[in-house]
């Protein structure tokens, strides 16, 4: 199991970056972390001409505040979001997630951008970026532009990330006191792609729930915001929202897979929503 | 033959090592990274083969191109099936004592047809393993596709294809037992109880692949095979016989071996086309299998489906045993032994530990275009003990008896030995009810049915399961050499003391990390009376070590151990005789102890070995001339009055229930075995967890899933599920001793106790959560999508 | 596996089944297909590549077309070989029923990967057909509604 | 080929780091990970490849000081970087209380994934010096061990954790 043949560009800066995208595509990929791409360069199962490895270009790296967002460099290492106190402050549902991707080795490599760039659908970051309301910063040859998350993942690994596009940085407004932030999953061991998982995000006032964002991983072919739901909860706010939990499904497009039969997993997004708001409760 | 304890001249020694938990010797290399496994060899002119394997079940070869797969770089020579053939002859899994079994001629590389998915039908030799990939892409194949025999409850159906034209039907072998009255029984039992049981394919996952590198020589027409492997002397006979070499010119040498679990003791195609290819090319050859070629071509295991029922008394006692097994095998049975052993064994075994009189046991072994399956750690065992627990357990739900009661009503006495069967197997001595005791004890059972109770109560279902089982160790020949199979049962060792009092010892059996080379050296330090720093263990080298049937079965220490132990007892005599000599005294009045020669009376130090040593290497011109010292002494073990040293044990499972997601939560495991003496009581314990957590994956995660088309659905470390740090429990062990009295050691095995009963435990443990909801689930895995269907949430 | 689905489309039978006939329209509507050059009546020679996520596959394939019942009843199956990277194969079936606005297609697919793709790729499987049935009937959708789907610029070689 | 960072690295390229210690320069195909190059071109085979999909953990080496897959990572990426093996962790005495405890215990059997298992739970014992079983366990889970179970791993770890919490705090 030997990846196949393949020319590397190393580029330094954003700039060099943007224009081997620009004279090799699109036959290319971009190596970030490389947790994804590597194992699937190793089984063959990819075969790109070039690959652009961003590692060298530290621009990419770093966690800051910039006004009301809390900005991260798209090659920062998912260990530097799990030990950071900027992130464990201003976006702590980030914290949250994080210890639940993979394992520490795979951590110290993989970084937040690839995560986001590459969007499986059962990964943790990209429904944690749709329930903060995270903009994704891209910069291409016209320049950078910002896209919200939730539009920003197009379906079953596709993202509005073209290919002469570098995901440089993913900003998210900065987490106000009186917001709450809750994560929930199910895998069958520690680390595996979930069955079934939920960010979500609120604000809240007088003990009401208000603009409630539910973010469901591995039930559709990307991050899937459950907008319905997330009304009906907080209409139905220290009241029984039973009956609201009952309509996530038809909001959910899960299909099988070895682990879980779709209904499975709607019934598994019931169950941890509830669990995970009667956190909140 | 039996030996009384009087004998049991080893464990009375001085400054024993026996019972001592003593630090592997070998272990602070493997500490350090200085293993030596098979892929950290490099040879000179050394070639990596890399297979193209067929992606169908089941399809014809229609042509094969492999012109511009010649042409890529660092290829030096692309070798079809066909081409291959005309160097090796094939081999046929069938062993006469299995009545009936038949398999189809198997070649080292798929000659006209492939048979599953993973088989391999091309080879490339290329001086990097990349580079022999490249080419793989280029090689093409024009493939017709055959109809697929995928699911085994049909295999055997009149309207099924017949996978090889050359047998009649898909069936490889099939076995019928009964004794007494069966149907008399079940009609006038109190109690039926019904299952059916569905244990998943799974396989071995070594962490070390595969590996083999094969070095032909022909200067000297010698062949040298460095393998990972179980049974050296094995695949020495079988790389001689099917390459038409002398056996004399064929040396199979294991160094570091990273875990086998029995993947590693059974002839692979692709690694007997690697010792081809080389005698081909003249030169080394090394084969890795990959990862996704692991899960596709390592020996699968189990995959039975067994419908079960057991009769009762309203007073709980067994009356009757009858189940129907069927096993799907893949295409081939294993060569050379065969897969039909494991469906044997469950005939066997089923119900083993209990005084069945009526019982009838019918085995189904089937051909279908599915990757190979063969014998695994357990072979049978954990099958054989979801039936019969999984139907006592059942049987006490609805008799309204407690799991423990039951079981004892029905065990065999402590005090009834020997005894047999009701399928004949021999019991010399054991201690179901002793072991059974000190299990509730250590779990203090009582107390943990208690907290049960008021957590359920709260809302939270925990559950407690037990699963007696027996284990079949120390094989004698009937296991596999009665049906013709060119596999030792025997074992021997060698001791040869140096001239600087130190003692070499080489054993047939081969070390995968249990610590067979430090419990061989415990033992010949003891019977030879020297520390054991002063015992060198080579294993694993056909040249150097004596003939041997290697590490399986749960027979190094019980049998090799006692080889070593009794070539001890001769080397030490023969030294007192060297001593006795120099020392002009008695022999009788001798003894070795801590590397000296003592007075047998008092232990006062006479002389050292080294000082023997030297004189009898040195200067055995100073002895008289009708005496000739004979410090290098080899023994022969192979038990005889018994078939197998049955060991037993019982194992218990304390877990959790997450009733809205199926999730199962291992909280507990105990397990009380007992395999006779225990040489080195860590070494046994770590035997018994590590086989434990095979069984606990096989219980709760590990499934080769395939797909109606015979298509393995999940082949990477990613899909198929291995238990990991984080899921699993702390383990409890303790032990009874009731040794064998085939052997002054006394020892059993122990490598397969924690697998056998593991499943069993888990499955009832869930049930018993599951009480309250008239909910049951015999399929394993147990996964917690059939958790909820059985709950009736899916 | 087999997903099975029904579309309404703004166009009659007619149009629907001479754009199912059609080599370019099939071109534009399968997804990932590169050429295709016709064997003989019925069948194709196609060049499909395959990218999802991390996998990236190319399979010769041959594609049959088989006019069932013109012009309600037809079925398109595909053979892809991809080397050591495995085999996909697919069948749809389809059949046309007339309605008030237009045409109801209703669809039965089956697909059957094999070898390393279905070793490594089971995860996503159902995920990935589902979105390749998807985009195979949106496109013909988009293709039956342009005015012209044919594209002059393409010349398709015949034996 | 070209030193530029546009230029575009194809067949080998040459890598300048420093491994265990050592500077190390060396001409490596561009698609060899770093397992392999430590294997096949250093001759380190103490990092073991069990899998070269980045999940079975025998690979693990330090980069920079943390542990990643070597499998998971090219060669070329390391270029410039300092790499630990289990060779140079073993020689200059860091991970000799694991060792320790590894071998009193009886942590191993085949010994393929200790080398993994070691640079994982050195990486533990360095960033959760108050780990408890459970997260012992939990840092563990990406960690293959098929023969152990993991109990005796976990007692050998806590074991150092326990000893040097006593140090700390004499």
């Amino acid at each position: 199991m030997k990846s196949p043949a393949f020319g590397c560009v190393q580029p330094k800066t954003i700039n060099d970056a943007l224009e081997c995208l620009q004279r090799h595509r699109p036959d290319t990929a971009v190596l970030a972390g490389g947790q994804s791409l590597m194992a699937s360069l190793n089984m063959r199962l990819s075969n790109p001409a070039i690959l652009i490895d961003i590692n060298g270009i530290d621009d990419l790296s770093g966690i800051s505040v910039v006004e009301d967002q809390l900005r991260i460099g798209a090659m920062t290492r998912q260990v530097e979001l799990e030990h950071s106190p900027l992130v464990a402050q201003h976006a702590p549902l980030v914290s949250k997630v994080i210890p639940h991707i993979a394992h520490p080795a795979i951590r110290n490599r993989g970084t937040i951008g690839g995560s986001i760039a590459f969007a499986d659908p059962a990964a943790e970051l990209p429904a944690c970026m749709v329930a903060l309301q995270g903009q994704i910063v891209l910069q291409g040859p016209d320049g950078e532009r910002r896209i919200a998350a939730e539009e920003f993942f197009q379906g079953l690994f596709e993202t509005a990330l073209s290919d002469n596009e570098l995901l440089t940085a993913i900003e998210i407004p900065i987490a106000k006191h009186t917001q709450r932030f809750g994560f929930r999953e199910l895998a069958r061991r520690h680390g595996d792609y979930a069955m079934a998982g939920v960010c979500a995000a609120s604000d809240w006032s007088s003990n009401n729930l208000i603009d409630l964002r539910l973010a469901y991983l591995n039930v559709g072919p990307g991050p899937v915001l459950a907008e319905q739901t997330a009304s009906g909860i907080c209409r139905n706010w220290g009241q029984n929202y039973d009956a609201v939990l009952e309509g996530l499904g038809s909001e959910l497009d899960p299909t099988d897979d070895l682990n879980a039969t779709s209904d499975m997993r709607i019934h598994l997004a019931k169950v941890l929503t509830r669990r995970l708001l009667e956190e909140w409760q | 033959m039996t030996t009384h304890s009087r004998d049991r001249w080893v464990l009375d020694r001085p400054n024993s090592y026996i019972g001592r938990s003593v630090p592997r010797p070998n272990a602070k290399r493997l500490l350090e990274g200085r293993g030596n496994f098979v892929d950290d060899i490099v040879l000179p002119r050394m070639l990596h083969v890399v297979f193209v394997r067929s992606p169908y079940a089941h399809a014809q070869i229609l042509s094969i191109d492999t012109t511009a797969a010649q042409t890529y770089r660092g290829v030096i020579a692309v070798v079809t099936g066909a081409q291959l053939a005309e160097r090796h002859k094939p081999w046929v899994g069938v062993l006469k004592h299995l009545q009936g079994i038949v398999s189809p001629p198997q070649y080292a590389i798929a000659v006209e047809k492939a048979c599953w998915q993973g088989e391999a039908v091309v080879a490339i030799l290329a001086k990097t393993r990349a580079e022999g990939e490249d080419a793989a892409e280029a090689v093409k194949i024009q493939w017709q596709e055959l109809p697929i025999v995928a699911d085994a409850q049909t295999a055997l159906d009149p309207d099924t294809p017949v996978i090889h034209d050359s047998l009649e039907n898909n069936l490889c072998w099939e076995r019928n037992f009964a004794a007494g009255d069966v149907d008399q029984a079940f009609e006038t039992a109190a109690v039926v109880v019904e299952e059916t049981f569905d244990i998943g394919r799974h396989t071995g996952v070594t962490v070390e692949p595969r590996s083999i590198v094969a070095d032909y020589q022909p200067g000297e027409n010698k062949l040298t095979v460095y393998q990972s492997t179980q049974a050296p002397h094995m695949m020495q006979n079988v790389f001689a016989k099917h390459l038409g070499l002398d056996e004399g010119d064929v040396r199979v040498v294991t160094k570091d071996v990273g875990g086998s679990f029995g993947i590693k003791v059974h002839v692979y195609a692709d690694e007997f086309a690697t010792v081809a290819l080389s005698r081909m090319f003249q030169r080394p050859i090394k084969f890795i299998a990959d990862r996704l070629e692991s899960f596709v071509t390592d020996i699968h295991a189990r995959d039975h489906l067994v419908k079960a029922r057991m009769a009762v008394s309203k007073g709980g006692t067994i009356q009757a045993l009858d189940f129907d097994d069927l096993t799907g095998i893949g295409p081939y049975s294993m060569y050379p032994r065969t897969s039909g052993i494991e469906a044997n064994q469950i005939v066997n075994l089923t119900g083993g530990a209990y005084q069945i009189e009526n019982y009838r046991a019918t085995t189904k072994v089937v051909f279908q275009n599915k990757n190979v399956m063969c014998q695994y750690r357990a072979v049978g065992h954990p099958v054989a003990c979801m039936i019969a627990e999984g139907l006592i357990d059942e049987a006490a739900r609805q008799l309204r008896m407690d799991p423990v009661e039951i079981r004892r009503l029905n065990l065999y006495p402590d005090d009834g030995y020997p005894c047999k069967s009701v399928t004949g197997m021999a019991f010399e001595n054991l201690s179901h009810h002793q072991s059974l005791d000190k299990l509730l004890d250590m779990m203090d059972y009582d107390s943990l049915r208690q907290e049960q109770a008021d957590l359920q109560k709260r809302g939270v279902y925990r559950g407690i399961g037990l699963a007696t089982f027996i284990e079949v160790t120390n094989p004698s020949p009937m296991f596999y050499g009665v049906g013709g199979a060119a596999i030792s049962a025997q074992d021997g060792c060698t001791l040869r003391l140096d001239a600087k009092g130190n003692v070499f010892c080489a054993t047939g059996v081969t070390e995968q990390g249990q610590g067979t080379e430090t419990i061989i050296a415990q033992i010949v330090a003891t019977s030879v009376g020297v520390a054991m720093e002063k015992v060198r263990v080579i294993t694993g080298d056909t040249e150097v070590t004596p003939y041997g049937g290697g590490t399986w079965a749960s027979r190094g220490c019980g049998i090799a151990g006692e080889a070593a132990g009794q070539a001890g007892r001769v080397l030490r005599d023969n030294i007192l005789d060297v001593a006795s000599v120099i020392l002009q005294t008695e022999v009788d009045a001798l003894d070795i102890q801590n590397g000296n020669v003592v007075d047998s009376v008092d232990g006062n130090v006479l002389t050292t070995l080294d000082e023997v040593a030297r004189v009898a290497y040195y200067r055995p011109d100073t002895f008289p001339e009708d005496f000739q010292s004979e410090l290098v002494v080899t023994r022969h073990y192979v038990p005889r009055d018994y078939p197998f040293a049955f060991t037993n044990g019982i194992q218990a499972s304390y877990l959790e229930v997450d009733i809205e997601t199926g999730l199962i939560r291992l909280l507990k495991h105990w397990c009380v075995e007992d395999c006779g003496t225990v040489i080195n009581p860590q070494l046994v314990d770590e035997q018994i967890r590590g086989g434990i957590v095979q069984g606990l994956g096989a219980a709760l995660f590990e499934h080769c899933i395939y797909d109606t088309e015979g298509q393995l659905q999940n082949g990477t470390m990613a899909d198929y599920l291995v238990p990991m740090a984080a899921e699993l429990p702390d383990i409890d062990c303790a032990h009874v001793v009731s040794m064998t009295g085939s052997s002054e050691l006394g020892a059993k095995g122990a490598g397969e106790a924690g697998t056998a009963g593991a499943p069993a435990a888990v499955m009832n443990a869930l049930n018993d959560a599951l009480t309250p909801f008239n909910a049951r689930v015999t399929a394993v895995p147990l996964t917690p999508q059939k958790v909820l269907e059985a709950l009736g949430i899916l | 596996m087999e997903l099975n689905g029904e579309i309404q489309l703004a166009a009659t039978v007619d149009e629907i089944w001479k754009t199912l006939n059609e080599p370019v329209a099939l071109r534009r509507c399968i997804p990932g297909c590169k050429a295709v050059e016709r064997k003989d009546t019925n069948t194709f020679r196609a060049t499909i590549r395959t990218k999802i996520g991390p996998v990236n596959t190319q399979f010769s394939t041959l594609l049959t077309v088989i006019p069932v019942s013109p012009p309600t009843r037809y079925s398109l199956t595909g053979e892809g070989q991809g080397g050591t990277s495995g085999f996909a194969k697919g069948t749809v079936k389809i059949e046309l029923k007339p309605n008030s606005t237009g045409t109801l297609l209703d669809y039965t697919s089956q697909i059957q990967i094999g070898g390393k793709v279905a070793q490594v790729g089971s995860r996503l499987l159902t995920a990935t057909a589902k979105k390749l049935v998807q985009q195979f009937f949106e496109t013909l959708e988009a293709v039956i509604s342009e005015d012209e789907f044919h594209d002059p610029k393409t010349v398709l070689p015949t034996k | 080929m070209m030193n530029d960072s546009l230029g575009v690295l194809e067949g080998d390229s040459e890598v300048h780091l420093t491994v265990n210690g050592e500077l190390v320069s060396e001409r490596v195909p561009v698609r060899r990970n770093l397992a392999d190059f430590l294997r096949l071109d250093l001759g380190l085979t103490g990092t073991h490849v069990g899998c070269e999909h980045g999940v079975c953990g025998a690979c693990t080496v330090r980069l920079d000081g943390k542990i990643i897959r070597g499998c998971l990572i090219l060669a070329i990426q390391a270029n410039g970087k300092r790499v630990d093996t289990i060779e140079g962790l073993s020689d200059d005495g860091h991970l000799e209380d694991l060792q320790a405890a590894f071998h009193a215990r009886n942590s191993l059997q085949c010994g393929f994934c200790t080398p993994g298992i070691l640079l994982t739970a050195a990486e533990l014992i360095e960033t959760q010096p108050d780990a408890d079983r459970e997260q012992i366990r939990t840092y563990l889970s990406g960690n293959y061990c098929r023969c152990t179970g993991y109990h005796a791993i976990v007692d050998a770890i806590e074991s150092v954790l326990r000893s040097n919490q006593e140090k700390s705090q004499t």
